[in-house]
């Protein structure tokens, strides 16, 4: 279909959304627009005839201190502004000021994999973070660890109206990129302390991020960092993409999850 | 003096920081309609069916063009310097790289656009493909290409020749033989302005191409010759361009577009988009080049052997070209008495290659210096004493016996080396481009050297 | 739909999740953008959104209506540049052009966030990070915005042609040929 | 973390014009009533600053100031032919066109001049717009008044066109010698790079070019050096970054985003150190050579050269991306010996990669 075809909608509240979301069947949501625009300008309109614009929404926003919570429409420069970490290092790591300045969480969040390099830079971090969403959509509004949501990502139509987290003790990000704002990381580590032990995540060895839960028990049965990260690559799959082989990333996995613990550990 | 030398301003500086200098985008002609192309989706396929019928019925859609519409569709970008022509403007029948133009169309905005080329009944066949140079020559290897799996055209050869001197003495008489390969991938050129044209169909019958094209006689050339037109039926408007690198040598969107135009009756312009871009632009040429350096254990050059295959992708287009600079450079900035050389052109099924930035000799450059690195490494040597030793002199001659009168190899060299503190034996601190004598003038490098005052050997070197 | 670009309002047509530069370059003939990839990859196509730079490829012409958008156009004119637009001429920062929009666009913002302090080449880095210019390598660029940022330009000379002035080679020439 | 410092250099060469010539310029000026001057020529300005050079070398032939000149290359109608830019013919062979249209009318210039003030032609000289008598400065008509009685007195305009062209080479095929010349002069260029390379990323960083160009004569020292420096940043491209194919040779990964494209970014941009030297060409406007396309030429093999230095293994296949240098850095590869020959890089070579040994390339 044509995009000025489409039915635009602009709510101007998070309920307004949340009603004009309904249960999301033949609705685009449209967040930063980072990743919509181009495909919108190359006649590629995604799906159905709706699309839900959610810049008047009101959803952004960081609020609260220990628990916090991080609005959907929170752009990336504010996030990357905001000094929780991992999340904050992750955001401040995508692309350049101008994109960050229009890149939001909740879009970043939802991205779907591309087809060229790995998205969803901040899918590592908030792993890390032990993050949860809350979302609305068929059978109202609900909150999943973000283990949980990544995991049904692209299966049902959510709205993520916001992310929250605790502040973690410690948290540190990694990422392995080549100079160019333009590109996505290769890869991102990051991991987090938080009141039940270290949690290490991450992105660029799969379609979306992962938990590193075999250097998690290594590092709780006492690890050091460069031995807990020998188990980096356990259950994990890397794939070949424009910029770099499963190869590579299987072989710099360890040491970029050695170098992000000894940061997380050495401060 | 007052011009020559100073550091004068930018003559379109004030147009370009203003926002004012115009390229063909911003060129505004009433009516302009929208062009898009249908691009094969296939590296290598039979076309067996194309139906335009229903583009063509679309409400908006102006005009579609295919292979049938083009007077002379198949041309050669060199034919003036011998090399036949091979590539069609819009494909015939086949499609021998993924993104090859193959219909066109031209409707009133960007959605009717996308919608004709949608509109278009294609069918292919799917044939094998080849990507890997090296295999063009396997006994297995698809056929891709009517002339076979390499160009066939350099005279009586299928591939360019250099040589010189007495390569099996100077293989015989070494210390050591220093072999490597390298292998320079594709690169895009990536102007900012993509490729682009707008054309005017004026009442006389002329048509007016606003162009981005770096070469406008040479388009024109090109464009009259599909449209088999004499040259003052078409004027080209252009001369500024927003980069490029060498990829606006190809005409690439001009003559599609100025088809359209006729069949429209309308104002047409083509914008590649940067996905077309990437995926249907031309790029530098891979190459794969294989060097056998024989050299003494003091560090001279003594002889050559290379072998150069070039990737043309689909069609030749500028790479006979390309090649053959690239064997007359093939020794570098250093005089070897006895080389060896011998080039190909091999076909694969990617996008044609073309000219960029340092065409045929940026490959040489990006071998032969790391091959002398190595050379000076295996040898023990000072990499910096082995390019001066062997460097280019006043009276060298080069590997295809053009006299050397104004080389700067030494003067380069030694700049560089005092630039970054390198410390060289005095004996070559104290060098200058001049003649070979005394030492730097041993018996293997006396037969090359011309006599004072020729520019061309008609037969240099030993034998 | 209103839009108001360089301080002018004027009714849109274009349905609201066109780009606001296919709406600047083909609605209101405002043509220092550059579409140069649409992709929001390259920064050719950056304007300013209320002063802060954003690319003109990635806004829903939606977003952008009730906010002030400024383009090169906005900033200065042959006869009255701006410090940067004087700056990227005087430095030689604009070899084909067709990013300079983009990258003054940006470098403007830059240096006015930085309220009036010298901006360090690493800010220069990072602010013009997404903006690929192809041709000048960007030495040129970085010594245009930081100069720009000292005032250190002279905005009145680059109305018109500079005055020569000879030249020194970095190196004596040696070893030339008789 | 293990972050290893090298060096490494390169020099290299570069001919001026088409290969085997036969290229074109053509070039034709025209004075106006009041001297000041149009120049037609088809040279394309892609931003290497053609337009500036070629007004610079026609003010200084004609002795008139710099912005009395106007440059038109604008449409194949009021411009004769000019083969195009690329081979990096601009400078000599355009600049060499547009010095010969302007020699032309500066002769015209010095006629009408000899009848208006009643001196031989060849006593006259022309400096900064005006006809002066060689040792008597008072003596004297500007170009604007020759060319005013020029147009209104003699019934003349005043013109001249001028080709560059130097005849096509023709080649043997028997052994690629060639009877004339195939190019117009040759630059010369020299590049020290400065790299660290982390040896368990396999990522490299380049801190510093230092380059070194022979240019026979800067005609605007400052856009050479603009051609120095972006042409760097494109070595620094081919040499690590770019590629087509990603994973050539598999032809689906030509990416169609910048996001998969590695064009150097300002990120990538290191300290650069240029030298310019002028050591003058036999031919070219003002000794003028080349510089366009050999600026990109020298930095890939000086950084893949660095590299070997830091950390002691050869990457050969371009761009040395950080997977291929950890690669080379997990393989160790040693060359085979085999008598005097020392085999480096067996395993892409033509006798391995081929079905059949490479026959029909070798030994033909």
């Amino acid at each position: 279909m044509r995009a000025s075809d489409t039915e635009l909608a602009m709510p101007a509240s998070a309920a307004e959304a949340v009603e004009a979301f309904g249960d999301g069947r033949g609705v685009t949501v449209f967040a930063g627009g980072t990743i919509l625009m181009p495909e919108i300008t190359h006649g590629r309109y995604p799906t159905g005839g709706r699309t839900l614009m959610l810049t008047r929404a009101g959803l952004e926003g960081i609020t609260g201190d220990g628990r916090i919570e991080i609005g959907a429409m929170t752009r990336l420069a504010d996030v990357a502004a905001s000094g929780v970490e991992p999340l904050a290092s992750a955001a401040g790591d995508v692309a350049d000021p101008e994109v960050r300045s229009q890149a939001t969480l909740g879009g970043n969040l939802c991205a779907p994999p591309g087809a060229e390099s790995p998205r969803g830079d901040l899918q590592a971090a908030l792993l890390a973070a032990g993050a949860s969403v809350r979302s609305a959509g068929a059978g109202g509004e609900r909150t999943d660890s973000i283990d949980e949501f990544l995991g049904r990502a692209h299966s049902e139509a959510r709205l993520v109206l916001a992310v929250e987290l605790e502040r973690p003790r410690r948290a540190a990000y990694l990422s392995l990129r080549r100079a160019h704002a333009h590109s996505y990381a290769v890869m991102a580590v990051a991991c987090a302390e938080l009141a039940d032990g270290i949690r290490v995540a991450a992105a660029g060895v799969g379609p979306r991020a992962v938990r590193l839960a075999a250097v998690e028990r290594a590092l709780a049965g006492g690890a050091a960092a460069a031995q807990a990260a020998g188990a980096a690559t356990d259950g994990v799959t890397p794939h070949d993409d424009a910029l770099a082989s499963a190869w590579y990333r299987s072989q710099v996995l360890p040491t970029l999850v050695t170098r992000a613990l000894e940061r997380l550990q050495g401060g | 003096m007052k011009a020559v030398g100073a550091r004068l301003p930018r003559y379109d500086g004030l147009a370009h920081t203003t926002g004012r200098t115009v390229y063909v985008d911003d060129v505004r002609v009433a009516g302009t309609l929208v062009a898009k192309a249908l691009r094969s989706p296939h590296h290598h396929a039979a076309i067996t069916r194309i139906d335009t019928s229903k583009a063509e019925k679309l409400p908006g859609v102006r005009a579609v063009v295919t292979a049938a519409d083009v007077p002379k569709n198949v041309y050669g970008h060199l034919e003036a310097l011998g090399v036949p022509a091979d590539e069609p403007l819009l494909a015939d029948g086949e499609v021998r790289y993924r993104g090859q133009p193959v219909a066109a169309v031209a409707a009133e905005d960007v959605e009717t656009a996308h919608e004709a080329v949608a509109a278009i009944e294609i069918e292919y066949e799917e044939r094998p493909a080849l990507f890997d140079i090296r295999k063009g020559l396997d006994p297995d290897a698809p056929s891709i290409h009517q002339w076979g799996p390499v160009y066939p055209h350099f005279g009586p050869y299928n591939h360019r020749r250099v040589r010189k001197g007495d390569v099996e003495w100077a293989f015989e008489k070494a210390d050591v033989i220093v072999e490597g390969a390298y292998r320079p991938a594709a690169i895009e050129h990536c102007p900012l302005e993509t490729q682009i044209a707008l054309v005017v169909p004026e009442a006389s019958g002329r048509l007016t191409v606003y162009t981005c094209t770096q070469a406008m006689y040479f388009s024109l050339g090109v464009i009259a010759a599909h449209l088999q037109v004499p040259l003052n039926r078409v004027k080209l408007i252009g001369g500024t361009v927003g980069g490029g690198f060498g990829g606006k040598v190809d005409t690439a969107a001009e003559t599609i577009t100025c088809l359209l135009a006729l069949k429209a009756h309308r104002p047409v312009k083509w914008r590649w988009t940067r996905e077309e871009e990437f995926l249907a632009s031309s790029t530098r040429a891979p190459w794969h080049i294989e060097i056998q350096d024989a050299v003494s254990n003091d560090g001279w050059m003594l002889g050559r052997r290379m072998l150069t295959l070039h990737d043309a992708g689909a069609y030749a287009r500028f790479s006979p070209y390309g090649l053959t600079k690239h064997g007359f450079h093939h020794t570098g900035a250093y005089t070897i008495p006895n080389v060896h050389f011998d080039g190909f052109v091999v076909f694969t099924n990617r996008v044609p290659t073309t000219a960029m930035r340092g065409f045929g000799v940026t490959s040489v450059s990006m071998a032969v210096e790391l091959q002398m690195t190595r050379i000076a490494e295996t040898l023990g040597l000072s990499p910096w004493e082995l390019r001066l030793k062997n460097a280019n002199r006043i009276g060298d001659t080069t590997a295809n016996r053009v006299v050397m009168q104004d080389p700067s190899t030494v003067p380069v060299t030694l700049a560089a080396a005092e630039r970054v503190g390198e410390r060289l034996g005095p004996e070559y601190t104290a060098m200058t481009p001049a003649r070979r004598s005394g030492e730097l003038l041993p018996e293997h490098l006396a037969a090359q050297q011309a006599p004072e005052g020729a520019h061309v050997l008609s037969n240099g070197g030993r034998s | 739909m209103e839009l108001t670009v360089n301080g002018v309002t004027r009714a849109i047509s274009s349905p609201p999740l066109t780009s606001l530069l296919q709406v600047l370059r083909e609605e209101l003939d405002v043509l220092s953008p550059k579409a140069g990839c649409q992709q929001g990859g390259c920064g050719a196509c950056t304007v300013l959104l209320d002063g802060e730079p954003r690319r003109g490829c990635l806004v829903p012409v939606a977003a952008a209506e009730g906010h002030e958008i400024t383009t090169v156009e906005g900033l200065g004119t042959p006869g009255d540049l701006s410090p940067i637009q004087a700056a990227f001429h005087q430095k030689y920062a604009a070899q084909c052009g067709y990013c300079t929009a983009g990258m003054l666009m940006a470098s403007h913002a830059l240096i006015n966030r930085n309220g009036g302090r010298e901006v360090q080449r690493e800010q220069v880095i990072e602010a013009l990070s997404g903006h690929i210019c192809r041709c000048t390598g960007y030495v040129k660029i970085v010594d245009a915005v930081i100069a720009a940022s000292r005032g250190d330009v002279d905005v009145e000379k680059e109305q018109g042609l500079l005055v020569a002035e000879p030249s020194e080679p970095a190196v004596e020439p040696k070893g030339a040929p008789a | 973390m293990a972050r290893h410092q090298g060096r490494g250099f390169a020099t290299i060469e570069y001919p001026t014009g088409m290969n085997q010539n036969g290229d074109p310029t053509q070039a034709w000026i025209k004075l106006k009533p009041d001297g000041r001057v149009d120049v037609f020529s088809g040279t394309v300005d892609i931003g290497q600053g053609s337009k500036t050079v070629h007004t610079q070398i026609v003010a200084d032939t004609l002795g008139v100031p710099y912005d009395w000149v106007t440059m038109d290359n604008s449409n194949t109608d009021s411009s004769a032919v000019c083969t195009g830019t690329f081979a990096s013919r601009g400078t000599f062979i355009g600049g060499n066109a547009v010095r010969f249209a302007a020699e032309r009318v500066r002769e015209r210039i010095l006629d009408i001049a000899s009848k208006e003030l009643e001196i031989d032609p060849g006593d006259l000289e022309i400096a900064d717009g005006e006809v002066v008598a060689k040792g008597a400065p008072n003596r004297k008509i500007s170009v604007a008044d020759v060319a005013g009685a020029a147009t209104y007195n003699y019934g003349e305009l005043i013109s001249g066109q001028g080709t560059a062209l130097k005849p096509f080479a023709e080649v043997n095929d028997d052994d690629g010698s060639v009877q004339a010349e195939p190019h117009s002069a040759v630059s010369y260029a020299a590049c020290v790079a400065d790299v660290e390379v982390d040896d368990e990323t396999g990522e490299v960083t380049v801190s510093r070019l230092v380059q070194v160009y022979d240019v026979g004569r800067a005609i605007n020292p400052v856009l050479v050096e603009g051609q120095i420096e972006g042409g760097a940043m494109m070595g620094l491209g081919l040499g690590l970054l770019e590629e087509s194919y990603p994973h050539y040779p598999s032809a689906e990964h030509r990416g169609e985003q910048f996001g998969a494209y590695l064009a150097p970014a300002i990120e990538d941009l290191p300290e650069l150190d240029n030298v310019i030297l002028e050591n003058p060409s036999v031919d070219g406007p003002f000794g003028a050579k080349a510089i366009g396309e050999m600026a990109n030429n020298a930095q890939p093999p000086a950084i893949a050269a660095a590299i070997h230095d830091a950390v002691g293994v050869w990457v050969t296949e371009y761009p040395a991306t950080p997977e291929r240098v950890l690669r080379a850095i997990k393989a160790r590869a040693q060359p085979r010996r085999e008598g005097k020959r020392v085999i480096f890089d067996e395993e892409i070579s033509l006798r391995t990669v081929s079905a059949n040994g490479g026959a029909g390339f070798l030994e033909v």
